[in-house]
């Protein structure tokens, strides 16, 4: 299944590494495959790799999209 | 010219096999390291087993072997441990907790000064809990035969009136009542495991819980079928082995279950479940539905329960199914673990 | 979590939950594969198929890359621990995969193989480096989203001039697979099952992008959409399918466009196709040989291959010939009609690969499924 | 669909990891394997602790960690020897040993047959005690973690009546009881040391004690001081400490010492003493000279004391020496063992 | 035990005891040194002392091979067990021997040393061939008793072909040693304690014969009786001193004739000769460097010799300055004498050679003398 | 103090070895050192080495004269 879970990057580190937060756990990770990574930025990590950054705007679009399907859902009289 | 030995040196010194071997330096580590950590009148005796005054009637005993590594974790050491997870064994009877016994194994090389924090932890959580080491072993083994340290630790208790908890006395429709977060002391410990070394401020709930049992049994009584703590395994293993014990099924709301954001987020980080991940401070109490809120509310104003919980309720199961209702609204079982319960990638 | 939470909200769910009742076609069955391990655990962890409609099912598919490894290639992994000089590094997963009778990593380690588990290649690098006089062998699994950390640790010790590591390289690939599904008998002539569609990998698709999974909806026939993870990811992800089916269409959507694009990582793609290459072939538990499906490390990087350094032999086990795995991974067969499920095979003793890891269809059918058989027989 | 398992392949199989994990492998293990050598009603209910009733009073309690390598020898294995070790340890106190709890750390890849071997010796030695083993705990660690097994058992015990056995308790003029050959165990063990390797019939006296010191207690009531197993440091380590904790001398006669010609040959290949080799199922009394022949008597007529004697006296002396004349006509002193008892050359 | 029981009679030991008294003048002392610890073993053991009249005292010669190693010797063995390759093989009694700062040969096992205790060279020449990855050193210390199973295991190692086989050799010899006793200025000019004669070694001259003894008698007109081990025998050979002092005789008598010849045992000679040979000095610890007094391999077998292959290089530790060894083992002053004795120096924690064996005279006297001087108190 | 003990040889061996008997106690021991040496022989061993054969014709002489010593000693009227 891949497991891969989404942080937060508090910190950038050498050698391709960086620190990651999830609500309050912190941990080490390499960052080899990623480029122009910045504090702040969300990626996803996976065997204690960063695979990619998380684009904001597209999460809040899903977002928003996800609660329109559901109220038509919502909506409809069954 | 009476005879004496230079002082152990605390700092500096190390275990070696002079320290198992039944001689002087033997007598001396015991003398002047545990005893000094745990000293009271039974082990002044020195004999090899110390008897104690019952007040008669029933006694529940027990035995847990802690190999926990590492040794030392964010609240606690194996020492602490060691007295905790025995005083609850009894606890769980609805007992109380009066004397126990500490076998120690140490590998040669152990460092002195990690012995002496550790027996100061376990006289330190004997005093808490009000029970006495009475009587103790010392082994030492070659190096590479242990871990540095195994502790087995036995105890006795008093049941004071009739109370019989047991594990094949769930009903169907009892409650099932934890007295509050999940997973916290197997995220401590694996947070500082080297090949996991991940930070967080989570810290093992690690404790004896006999006085907070003492509240419940005071207000549940007779409604009290059973009590466990959820240890190595988890809640799962915990509830799974009490609905094959029982004979009955489990029903669980996930979203009455307390689990603290760092634990679930480190058991994502992990692939583990929280409800697998061990607990050394908490309890799964069965109970009949007619105590069920007079039980939690006992359990809520202990500070030990602060966090006490319902989350459901035997079933009536041929498969002695633990089933969940998740916090999304579909179900899930909860099965036993398989295995070990090992970081994952998938 | 931020980015996980949001996407589990359960009233969100119960509207999604009727906008998919309320869509699909109530006259036909809605067959949809999800591929991926991840789905199949998302589906069981938050009991999703309780939301759907009844002629919307799923159908679990090959599921994870550490159960479709085949028996034989832990036997040769077993073998290698066997070795006095050499310290076997894996992920935890592997500990359970059965190989040939009975024989674990787990059992191999308890009788004496030297086999540590790491949670990522950075550690077994570092294992490598502690321990300069023995062989340490990185034991490579995984789909796409595993394959580029070996290829980096593989360039590191290149780098490092590490002369006691290598890699025992068994990452697979998933378009092939899908592929291999989709051209088997049972589903093209014999047609008895039919897939209607494919719920696409999340995490595969963050590094391979979208694009790899369009000669399946255009060769084949079949929408895809590609998921994330969380649940309600995948009940968009489902409703898009549902929409595609209605509207026969067979597009390959991407749910997941906060992660995934459609060339994927490029920087990732590029480490991995330079220091691995396609296998003309390789064993799939449950699917047999899947042409072009698994990689190995390329000629310049040979020195790196334990495959190569170590002379280890292929070997191949036949699958237990009552295990219908190959059958419940093209959606032919289910769990239940396995003779196995549930009396020889179980969690604990797993003798397929929908058995090994806890998102197979066999295991996801043990833990989850039993308990809605269980319901329904009671409701009957 | 109940949940089953295959059955645990006894004679091929071995112990991982999953089987000290908490989960389905490991309850298999104990209910497959443990409950079946040493099954009892209470073990049958599965809790993680067994009550039990007493008559009320006084009770003992002891424990002792068994790391013994080889795990078998002649005469016993470690199971037999964890419940003799820690039933002799009650019986010294002059309890009767009633309960005893059993916690196992097991090496990975230990050997499903050598574990049903030493489970089933723990079973037929508590069952010769008239003892139950009512609680245990099970951990498996890396291998190299352990030696294969340690098993730590604690025991419970009542004392009848008013009896207050200590180490404390020698006074001048008593006499120093044994209850037969000194230095079989340890010689049984050291023969098949790797190492050392040597052939000889002697065979461990592992044994449980309590019926020879219920037939003491029986014979010399208050007259009986103390008594110890002279485990670890033999006789002359236990003589020591005695000495060291009463505040006393003692004056020991070598020629009534029994001590085998084989276990005496095999000291002098290996330049160690009797007196300093360990007993599993010897003990020495310290009684009033008034019921020493009483007690010896009933010794000697019971088949685990066969052998004893009447091998000295304690004697006035503020160094705590415990002194012997020697069978040659001359008198050595007879100290604490000095780190361990190795083989030497010199 | 045939050839031991024999020799431990109660009833004869009574006779031999009344015959010394009545032979010894009782106006003189006689102060006869056991060189060997045999002896003084044999003289707590049975606890002989009690059974000589008060004027013959026996004086603790330099004991055992094993407490005459001095703390630098043990230092280098400590060194060499630090080194992760080696696998130090030792006799058991070397354990406790205290190196310099309370290090030892234990502690240094409980601090990760890969120290393994033989009971014969044999056991470290199948470790050997059980390590072949690893150097597994043999610890050789011994008088002459003791040295030529260290030959024997040099030839097969040299037979077998082991390459990862070594000794650290540090084999003593008794004659020189007892001629330094004798050339000590204590005993010559300051002439504060006489030695009145000596009972020769009981093993060592089974090996090496009684001749070399001659030059004791002859050079330092002292008389040399040897003896067995055995509590008669040592009486024989006191009530043998007693005669010669009496007689004006300073000649090698031979007690222990069921055993040892003039010229002992030929093929052991032959075996250590061909392997061995003498440093131009050597260490003991509380008599210092003494000429001639250790062996080394020779030239030809250098590639069996630790000391070589590992580059040791060669530590000397003063002795404790308060340590009285020294005086002691030439028996100008004796354990009480000396201020750290039962204070600082016990069995336990041994700050010198007279207390690192229990054979050592400060060693007896802890656990033997003490005894002696109590009832001494309490009688007086 | 070279600990060493009167042992019977009960079994010659290939390779220079024998098994040796001590009152019930036997062990495998090496007689490298040793030259003629036949079963019922009794030899002294050290560290598993036999270092010399027994005399036996002198361990009777010497008991001879130890008795002979003894019985002059209680003889002698003190
Ligand atoms: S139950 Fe087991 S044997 Fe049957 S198909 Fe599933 S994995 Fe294969
Ligand atoms: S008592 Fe210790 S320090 Fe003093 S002389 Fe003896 S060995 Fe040396
Ligand atoms: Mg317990
Ligand atoms: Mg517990
Ligand atoms: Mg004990
Ligand atoms: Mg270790
Ligand atoms: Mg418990
Ligand atoms: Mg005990
Ligand atoms: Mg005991
Ligand atoms: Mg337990
Ligand atoms: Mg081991
Ligand atoms: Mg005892």
């Amino acid at each position: 299944m891949c497991l891969a879970i989404p942080a937060e990057v508090t910190r950038l580190l050498p050698d391709d590494t960086a620190v990651v937060s999830i609500d309050g756990v912190s941990k080490e990770i390499s960052v080899a495959l990623i480029e122009n990574l910045a504090v702040g930025d969300y990626v996803i990590i996976h065997v204690g790799y960063a695979l990619t950054k998380i684009d904001p705007e597209e999460a809040r679009r899903t977002l928003e999209l996800l609660r329109e399907l559901s109220t038509e859902g919502q909506g409809v009289v069954q | 010219m009476k005879a004496h030995q230079r002082k152990l040196d605390i700092k500096n010194g190390c275990i070696d096999l002079s320290h198992g071997s039944g001689g002087r330096a033997m007598s001396q580590l015991i003398s002047g390291l545990f005893h000094e950590a745990f000293g009271n009148e039974w082990l002044a005796r020195g004999n090899d087993q110390s008897a104690f005054d019952v007040g008669g009637g029933r006694m529940v005993m027990t035995t847990d072997g802690y190999v926990v590594s590492p040794l030392f974790f964010p609240g606690g050491n194996i020492g602490s441990l060691a007295v905790h997870g025995t005083v609850n064994d009894i606890a769980m009877a609805g007992a109380r907790p009066l004397y126990l016994s500490a076998s120690f194994i140490i590998e040669e090389g152990f460092r002195f000064s990690d012995l002496k924090r550790i027996a100061e932890s376990i006289g330190e959580a004997a005093r808490v809990a009000g029970v006495y080491i009475i009587t103790g072993d010392t082994k030492v083994v070659e190096r590479g035969k242990a871990d540095g340290l195994y502790i087995s630790t036995a105890g006795v208790g008093v049941l004071t009136d009739g109370l019989d908890l047991s594990a094949e006395k769930a009903r169907v429709g009892d409650r099932v009542l934890i007295s509050g977060t999940l997973g916290d002391h197997g995220v401590a410990i694996m947070s500082k495991r080297q090949n996991l070394a991940f930070e967080t401020d989570v810290v093992s709930d690690s404790a004896s819980l006999h006085d907070l049992v003492a509240e419940m049994v005071a207000a549940g009584r007779k409604g009290i079928r059973l009590m466990r703590d959820p240890t190595r395994g988890g809640f799962a293993a915990t509830l799974n082995e009490i609905a094959h014990q029982s004979g009955v099924g489990f029903r669980l709301q996930e979203e009455t279950i307390p689990v603290k954001p760092a634990v679930a987020a480190a058991c994502e980080l992990l692939g583990l479940d929280p409800l697998y991940v061990a607990n050394e401070g908490k309890l799964v109490a069965i109970v009949s539905p007619d105590v069920a809120e007079g039980v939690l509310a006992a359990m809520k104003a202990h500070p030990l329960g602060r966090d006490s919980a319902d989350v459901g309720e035997a079933v009536a199961d041929d498969h002695h199914f633990v089933q969940m209702t998740t916090s999304f609204g579909g179900g899930r079982i909860v099965d036993w673990l398989s295995g070990e319960q090992l970081p994952r990638i998938c | 979590m931020k980015y996980a939470d949001e996407f589990r909200d359960k009233e969100i769910a119960l509207g999604l939950a009727k906008a998919i009742r309320s869509e699909a076609d109530s006259q036909r069955p809605y067959r949809f594969m999800e591929f991926c391990g991840g789905h199949t655990h998302a589906i069981s962890r938050y009991g999703l198929e309780d939301m759907l409609p009844k002629n919307v099912r799923m159908i679990h598919g090959p599921g994870c890359p550490v159960c479709v490894l085949p028996a034989g290639r832990i036997d040769m992994a077993i073998r290698l621990a066997e070795r006095p000089e050499v310290i076997l590094c894996i992920y935890g997963d592997l500990m359970r995969v059965p190989g040939s009778q009975g024989a674990s990593l787990l059992k191999a380690k308890a009788r004496g193989g030297d086999i540590r588990m790491v949670y990522s290649t950075v550690d077994a690098i570092r294992i490598a480096e502690q321990n300069l006089e023995r062989e340490v062998v990185f034991f490579a699994i995984g789909f796409e989203t595993t394959t580029p950390p070996t290829a980096v640790v593989i360039r590191l010790a290149e780098k490092k001039r590490l002369g006691n590591f290598t890699v025992f390289c068994n990452h697979v690939l998933t378009p092939p697979a899908m592929q291999n599904i989709l051209e088997s008998p049972d589903i093209r002539n014999i047609g008895r099952v039919e897939i209607d569609g494919f719920v696409g990998p999340a995490h595969v698709s963050i590094v391979i992008g979208t694009e790899p999974y369009e000669f399946c909806a255009e060769e084949f026939g079949r929408p895809v959409v590609i998921s994330g993870f969380e649940p309600l990811d995948m009940m968009q992800a489902i409703l898009m399918l549902v929409r595609q089916v209605n509207e026969h269409r067979h597009q390959v959507e991407n749910q997941y466009s906060r992660a995934v694009t459609r060339e994927g990582n490029l920087r990732a793609k590029e480490e991995v196709s330079d220091i691995l290459e396609p296998r003309d072939q390789f064993e799939w538990r449950g699917l047999g040989l899947v042409p072009y499906s698994g990689l190995k490390l390329k000629r310049t990087y040979a020195r790196f291959d334990a495959e190569i350094r170590f002379g280890m032999n292929e070997l191949r086990v036949a699958d237990n010939p009552a295990c219908e795995c190959g059958m419940i991974l093209r959606g032919v067969k289910k769990p239940v009609d396995c003779k196995l499920f549930g009396t020889v095979c179980m969690p604990e003793t797993p003798m397929g690969s929908c058995m090994v890891s806890c998102e197979g269809a066999c295991a996801a059918h043990w833990t989850y499924g039993r308990f809605r058989d269980h319901q329904q027989r009671r409701a009957s």
